[in-house]
């Protein structure tokens, strides 16, 4: 609970593996539920997003983090633990941005929690995103709110 | 009183700084006209504002020091 | 498409760890939602549960499995791929014994295609579970229908 | 016909046995009938049937070489 949210770039394969490798052996949990969000390459008109690059309010991002874990493990009493990572910085096309992990006794809550958290992340989270496409021009995007 | 007002997103970008240091600052209005005088492009965006990383939504009595983020919509997650 | 299903013991790490490499650089997802179920050391009356011995219909189950990736795949066009995988054999409390993985061009369609499977997998495919506890008894155990 | 019977879970351990074959099977009557006298502590369990990997809502019509699986509420995932 005590791990920073923001990671300076990409989510690695590594840290993401680490984190599920902390939870193995623990006897009372019954399931995972993560979601890894990751960058696309989506087409703007003739342009491609090449990268997005993420900044951020930290100490903002640190307290409504730890709110969002206080949230979801008093209104989920069966989750256990909860990481959520969010990258600052470049971010190319292919990499992964997000990485949300909640353990709980039973499947059904770490899934529900899960879910309610990636809301409460892109609800409340001072995050900011700008797209950077192959001709290097970049353009600043905001959450659609569906 | 001594101000720190951060700008973020778009809103760092027309500003073209990140962060700007306010002395002498007597109210919440008097604070948010003088960014209005020093940053009037800021007014054709979308913000919120925070107050020592809480979002407000109403003007907030300020005290010396108070740590002031001018925010667009949120792009996280 | 053409994994199987059934692994004989745990989902250890390192399938996980090699599922979720296979994803990264897809420059078309946006997010991937995975599901981990683990064995819990259940307590019954003045028993713990040691580990979990899985049996299987096994071309039921690879048969089961197709038709779930096929619903999956086809009411969420967003849905690019889909990893199921599940034990088989005996599981020890701690390990992993159940394994979903879905990718989206699209986070939402990630997370609620692979909550349905995890239900339709639960509902639909041939295995049994015998609970083997501390003092080497066992007993059967049936999905509930919460 | 010859008919090739697999028995999972709880009901594989109450019938000592894993699978049966049957030989002379004249229909899915006749086979139910014959798994009843084998083996008459199954009756106690809930199963559901399938047929060649599909469970069935109703009886079948057989043909020679089908697989059929007496298989408890499942329990996977």
């Amino acid at each position: 609970m005590s791990q920073k949210t923001l990671i300076n770039g990409p989510i690695t394969q590594e840290m993401i593996s680490s984190c599920l490798a902390a939870l193995a052996g623990n006897t009372d949990s019954g399931g995972h539920s993560v979601f890894i969000g990751q960058v696309r390459a989506d087409v703007k008109g003739a342009k491609r997003v090449k990268a997005i690059e993420y900044s951020a309010y930290e100490n903002m991002v640190e307290a409504e983090a730890g709110k969002i874990k206080g949230l979801i493990l008093s209104e989920y009493n069966d989750v256990q633990s909860m990481d959520i990572l969010h990258s600052r910085g470049v971010v190319m096309a292919g990499e992964a941005s997000l990485f949300v992990l909640v353990s709980a006794g039973h499947r059904r809550h770490a899934i529900d929690a899960c879910s309610k958290a990636i809301e409460m992340i892109k609800a409340s989270l001072p995050v900011w995103k700008k797209e950077i496409f192959e001709d290097s021009s970049t353009g600043w995007k905001e959450n659609s709110l569906a | 009183m001594e101000i720190q007002v951060l700008f973020f997103g778009v809103l760092a970008e027309v500003t073209q700084t990140a962060f700007k240091h306010y002395k002498g600052v007597t109210s919440f209005a008097d604070l948010k006209m003088r960014i209005g005088d020093d940053f009037p492009e800021i007014a054709h965006y979308n913000f919120r504002i925070a107050v020592n990383n809480e979002l407000i939504n109403e003007d907030p009595v300020l005290k010396n020091g108070d740590e002031i983020a001018y925010m667009p919509p949120f792009a996280g997650g």
